[in-house]
């Protein structure tokens, strides 16, 4: 059944390759670097006015050759590789941290802990928290320590032997509980609740008086990670001016290079942020991460150093959406008016605050609608949990929010026996409007928007 | 059994920072052909924001896309930015942009006016020329007054601007204030199909239409609005971080952190709505985050008209709606009266 | 370290890697073909996909190694100095890529698919796809890339879609 | 990964050797669709890997005496473009186009699929409804073992380390047998099975004959319902009777609650699952007949 002839041919087809590359092994050719000489430009890129053109991309060209060059496929001389220990515990208190043994092992050049980081926190509202956790862990995600080797595979190999000794915390996972006077609380502070944010309008309690019913109902949202198809990723290069250049899928480098200043205790402009392009960001790009940390791996062993997140890290350890309990409460005149809403936002905020303060402010002004409301109430926490944090994700709350005050619309719709698409045209917002924080909308499309999105579904000609 | 059901979810989304500062700062430098080069603090993270600034620039300067080269993203080079978030790019960084443009604008028409026999102000600058206002037959090749400005004038025509959007802060007690300079508004409509004995939703069919001011490339536009709703499918149907516990993510990988691949997305259609901002760029806004924040609501409330239960917990996955299927059924049989 | 001779993008190669050294390793790191992307590193995202031997693959999944005698193509070796390639046209005409990552996967699982010189339906786009995970676009305009290319290149049609209510 | 010795025999008598040289720290690796992933991730290196990706043998579709042979080394890909599968076990093709996604399929083997022997293994259910046998080569010989005896746990078979599965046999007497295969996943796309089903069956006259059925992800290993085949063997074909089946499968698997989906809902699956697949294999006995 053996296939002699077959086997033989592959044989020789390996030998004579081997052969021709013989020739080519000693000098090293470099690559060749496939791209057509002469690519014309599409019209829409040539046309005046530039304007409402559908102009193409002309890194959309890179992208589709391969030729754009993320930070992952950047090397440079020398360059060795970091690696970041995650916890793997939610909530503890780090009693001791010994990095001898991964010293010791094959390639590693050099180990960082929290407590060699100058300031050891940032953060966009509070500097809450730690690059390298130094004290207590937070999230099982949380990095503790970090390692530079000369190969990926080295680094990870000597991550396994760092020991940690920790003493558990109580784990608060669930935000309602967090918030209870007797839950343990995460950052020593007063309360677990970190941020609030109020808005009143008119008088609610009236305007329920008002309606003739009472709608109420409770929604909840999950955790959501952004999952950029390209991972976080940084190279760090100190140089002898004492200056570093860090490489970085960074998505705002002049906030960042302000926190990483700090973070290193340099100044401002001691520090070269360049992001290239962003493999895909959707907000969760938006924090330093790991850049501070390979900066000082960077200095202690006076090469570039490149960590690139794995898929887990990229899970584990950067930001997330939000999970939201939104409380809806709302007062309805029979023929479909909203006479008043009343709406409590519970915005777990993860173990540190990142951008949930930002993300409960927007939620708040948007949780109402794009309707008129007179009477309004919204009262909105974040809250500090032992989960991987939330942060910055397109829509900083408002996917939360419009499927609790669009779901709780339809609800009301098929009680009052309105047709859905009539009670939001009946309520939306109109060109003079004042939104629920006062402010006079102008250029308001809500209706036009409405009417093309079912005009363009066949809305009323639908037939199950 | 397959029941179909038809969705509507309606939002307004804020431009920019809430109340906070999030200025943006450019420079656009013409060269001496008339191309010119821009320089923004921004990054781009894959939306086209770098073709759309560049379109900005060369509106202002009435030279095509093609004549514009961006450089961006490294703090040693580029100016200022607050950076790719809160949907502010086309609104804020081209603001600063589109004001860049009119300085460097500004000495093109300054040196151009004497040599067309007119005032700066009557100048404006379209298809590569500087030219009369209303008398078009005046006019000199950009690509000439630039050449005159660098060479003969000793006067580049670089131009710098800023731009952070007007707000009032709230007011802590009661919120009210003007926490963003503009808004956006857009409507979603979801068909779904749901199989009755499994739970499974398959969206089908989606209609967007958004508000996003002038479109300034309606092919970006589409695009962030496709992709918006991809992952708001994922929020509505599929995406969730679980943890065992004691905190540890049991799904850290893209096998069980189920996101949508190509076999879950409908067929979509963009309507994007006419609009105006007269604070924009050229009356533009912003797109990016909007185009997520409709779907779940429009998928859930589909769901709802397909079998008549509410999911009020994110994701809806297959057996959330079977379940509250399931529930309804019993219920419904519970009030049937007995005598009958 | 296994010497292994193979065939890149049309160039006879000898490499010589750690046995454990993945196809996609050896191409980023020994042969700097950079455009396969490593986005999962466990054949989840398809950014690494690549074609031996005509067949599409994700170059995370097999090994340098296992690959040796056979010709593998990557993005790189798509395009020549002379011809802009199809789909890379394509998709850069409707801006079919935003952030890009998934990009050279994508488009190599077009190549693959559009190599097999069937009738396709875009359904079947659809599942060829299905293992090139995107997150910028939903699919969208990169499957509008996919019919462009699959036209221009046959010269055939994609069946239209049914249209909707009336 | 962890390095490893690697090597890359050319013919199966000297893979054979190999294992047995390095029994037991020795593994095999194919298509590797799974066992990189398993490597990437394993704490200690296997020791050596020995790649059968090369052997010829290992690969191929033909009709022998007993049956319909399949080699294990025979891509998911393969299987779908094969006339004598599409002939013979099309519900295999639907079985194949379930598994991952077209890079999966070019790399993936059916080899390897039985032999990883994950629960939610999409190649499992059709094979055990077809009662195939597969063939395996070791030091001491060749041996034939039923898809029952074979798989033992998760990611458990009676494969020894010194053992290469050859083949896969689809007896002879079940080609073209009308069969069905369902799956249930998260997504559409690239998606795990939170259950699959196969059901085969002969329809004699108006009554169920040799029928099997069997489930995927709803205990340690694929299993067949027993039960609910004997309910309807020989009997009456009616829908009813279908549905009853379909209870009775619910009642003998053993599917685990986990993150992916509870107990309960599996269960859901596995009726709905069942009685389809039975609905279909039924319809393609119409259809041929």
């Amino acid at each position: 059944m053996v296939d002699e002839v077959k086997v033989a041919e592959k044989t020789e087809k390996l030998e004579s390759l081997r052969k021709i590359d013989d020739n080519l092994r000693l000098p090293s050719v470099p690559e060749r670097i496939a791209f057509p000489k002469e690519i014309g430009v599409s019209a829409a890129r040539m046309q005046t006015p530039a304007v409402g053109q559908r102009a193409t991309r002309p890194d959309g060209r890179m992208h589709g050759l391969g030729q754009t060059k993320y930070i992952d496929d950047m090397f440079f001389p020398g360059m060795i590789h970091a690696k970041i220990k995650r916890a793997g515990i939610a909530h503890a208190k780090i009693k001791s941290i010994d990095v001898s043994e991964a010293e010791k092992m094959p390639g590693v050049m050099a180990t960082l802990i929290g407590s060699e980081i100058p300031v050891n926190s940032f953060g966009p509202s509070l500097q809450d928290q730690p690059l390298l956790a130094d004290d207590v862990v937070r999230h099982a995600g949380d990095g503790v320590a970090a390692v530079a080797a000369v190969t990926e595979q080295q680094a990870l190999d000597a991550l396994d032997k760092i020991k940690i000794e920790y003493e558990e915390l109580p784990n608060v996972f669930d935000p309602v509980e967090a918030m209870k006077e007797n839950a343990y609380k995460i950052h020593n502070n007063e309360s677990n609740v970190y941020a609030t944010k109020t808005i009143m309008k008119g008088d609610v309690e009236k305007g329920f008086a008002d309606s003739n019913f009472i709608f109420e109902r409770t929604f909840t949202t999950q955790m959501v990670e952004h999952v950029p198809m390209e991972p976080h990723a940084s190279i760090g290069q100190w140089d002898a001016n004492g200056r570093v250049t860090l490489h970085s899928s960074l998505g705002r480098i002049t906030l960042g290079r302000a926190d990483i200043a700090r973070t290193l205790e340099l100044p401002i402009n001691r520090v070269r942020v360049i992001a290239t392009i962003v493999g895909g960001n959707f907000g969760g790009k938006n924090e330093i991460t790991t850049e501070p940390i390979i900066a000082l791996l960077s200095k202690k062993t006076g090469r570039p150093v490149k960590c690139v997140f794995t898929r887990e890290d990229e899970f584990i350890s950067s930001t997330t959406r939000h999970p939201f309990v939104m409380e809806y409460k709302t007062g309805m005149s029979k023929e479909g008016k909203i006479m008043a809403r009343k709406v409590r936002l519970i915005c777990d905020g993860g173990a540190y605050c990142s951008w949930s303060e930002t993300t409960l402010g927007k939620a708040c002004i948007l949780s109402a609608g794009p309707y008129n409301i007179e009477n309004l109430h919204v009262d909105a926490y974040a809250v500090y949990t032992t989960k991987t944090m939330t942060g910055a994700m397109r829509g900083f709350g408002a996917p939360q929010v419009c499927f609790a005050y669009e779901s709780h619309m339809d609800d009301m719709a098929a009680e009052l026996g309105i047709e859905p698409l009539e009670i939001r045209l009946q309520n939306a917002f109109n060109e003079g409007s004042a939104s629920p924080t006062g402010q006079v909308l102008e250029a308001v499309v809500v209706r036009d928007s409405l009417e093309m999105a079912t005009e363009r579904f066949g809305w009323k000609e639908w037939q199950r | 059994m397959i029941r179909r059901g038809k969705g509507v979810g309606c939002m307004w989304y804020p431009i920019g920072f809430t109340v906070a500062a999030n200025p943006s700062a450019a420079t656009v430098k013409v060269n001496e052909d008339g191309t010119a080069t821009l320089l923004t603090g921004t990054v781009e993270t894959g939306q086209g924001s770098l073709t759309v600034l560049a379109q900005i620039a060369a509106e202002e300067l009435g030279v095509s896309t093609d004549d514009i080269h961006v450089v961006s993203a490294d703090t040693d080079t580029t100016p200022m930015d607050t950076g790719a978030i809160a949907s502010r790019t086309t609104y804020v960084t081209g603001n600063a942009i589109k004001l860049a443009a009119e300085n460097a604008k500004k000495i093109l028409f300054e040196v151009a006016a004497p040599l067309l026999d007119v005032q700066p102000n009557q100048l404006e600058a379209v298809d590569r020329k500087i030219q009369v206002q209303y008398f078009p037959q005046r006019c000199l090749p950009i690509a000439d007054v630039a050449l005159q400005a660098q060479f003969v004038m000793g006067r580049p025509p670089i131009g710098s601007a800023s731009y952070n959007p007007p707000t009032v802060g709230m007011d802590p007690e009661t919120g009210q204030g003007k926490p963003f300079s503009t808004y956006v508004y857009a409507t979603q409509c979801a068909e779904v199909e749901v199989d009755d004995e499994t739970g499974e939703v398959d969206v089908i069919y989606m209609s967007a239409a958004h508000d996003c001011g002038t479109a300034i490339n309606p092919m970006l536009v589409e695009g962030q609005i496709e992709g918006g709703i991809s992952m708001g499918i994922g929020f509505a149907l599929q995406e969730e971080m679980l943890f065992d516990d004691k905190g540890r993510q049991l799904n850290p990988n893209l096998t069980n952190y189920i996101m949508p691949t190509s076999l879950d997305m409908p067929e979509i259609d963009v309507d994007i709505v006419e609009n105006f901002d007269p604070t924009g760029p050229f009356g533009a806004k912003g797109v990016g985050e909007p185009t997520a924040v409709p779907t779940a609501a429009a998928i859930c409330n589909a769901i709802f008209d397909a079998v008549g239960v509410r999911i009020t917990s994110l994701p809806a996955t297959a057996e959330k709606v079977l379940r509250a299927i399931k529930e309804k059924n019993n219920s419904e049989q519970k009030f049937i009266p007995a005598a009958e | 370290m296994t010497d292994i001779a193979l065939i890149v993008n049309g160039e006879n190669k000898t490499v010589s890697v750690p046995p454990e050294t993945t196809l996609l390793k050896m191409l980023r790191e020994n042969l700097n073909y950079t455009g396969s992307k490593l986005g999962c590193d466990v054949g989840d995202c398809g950014a690494c996909t690549v074609l031996v031997d005509g067949l599409a693959v994700n170059a995370c999944l097999i090994l340098a190694a296992q690959a040796e005698g056979k010709e593998v193509l990557t993005i790189e070796g798509l395009s020549t100095l002379e011809k802009y390639h199809p789909i890379q046209k394509a998709f850069e005409d409707v801006a079919a890529l935003q952030c890009g990552f998934c990009g050279p996967g994508m488009i190599m699982a077009t190549k693959a698919l559009i190599d097999q010189d069937q009738d396709l339906t875009k359904q079947e786009i659809k599942d060829a796809l299905s293992g090139n995970l995107c997150r910028c676009t939903g699919y969208t305009k990169i499957i509008e890339g996919v019919v462009d290319a699959y036209q221009e290149i046959t010269g055939k049609k994609i069946p239209a879609t049914k249209p909707r209510v009336a | 990964m962890k390095p490893f010795d690697f090597i890359q025999p050319t013919t199966i008598d000297a893979a054979i050797l190999a294992l047995a040289e390095h029994n037991p720290n020795v593994r095999i690796l194919n298509g590797g669709t799974d066992y990189l992933v398993e490597l990437k991730h394993a704490a200690q290196s296997p020791g050596v890997v020995v790649d059968v990706s090369r052997l010829q043998d290992l690969r191929g579709i033909e009709i022998i005496d007993a049956g319909l042979r399949i080699g294990a080394g025979t891509t998911h890909t393969e299987i779908m473009a094969d006339p004598l599968v599409k002939e013979y076990v099309p519900a295999m093709i639907d079985a194949a186009h379930t598994v991952g996604a077209v890079q999966t399929r070019n790399l993936g083997t059916l080899g390897g699929n039985l032999v990883t022997c994950v629960p939610s293994m999409d190649s499992g259910p059709t094979l055990l409804a077809l009662d195939a046998k597969v063939i395996i080569l070791g030091s001491k010989g060749t041996r034939q073992s039923s898809l029952t005896d074979f798989f033992i746990g998760p990611r458990r078979t009676s494969l020894e380390p010194d053992e290469l599965l050859l083949e896969i046999i689809i007896p002879k007497e079940n080609l073209g047998k009308p069969a069905s295969f369902i799956k249930f996943g998260l997504r559409k796309g690239q998606a795990l099975a939170l259950v699959n089903a196969a059901s085969a069956l002969w329809v004699e006259g108006n009554k169920f004959k040799d029928v099997r059925i069997a489930l995927g992800a709803v205990a340690p290993v694929v299993m067949r319902a027993t039960k609910a085949e004997a309910l309807l063997e020989g009997r009456v074909i009616s829908e009813d009777l279908v549905q009853e089946a379909a209870k009775i499968a619910v009642g003998e698997a053993k599917p685990i609650d986990d993150f992916r989906a509870s107990k309960e809902y599996r269960n859901d699956l596995i009726e709905v699952g069942t009685r389809r697949t039975l609905q279909a294999a039924l319809t393609a006995s119409n259809i041929k007949n």
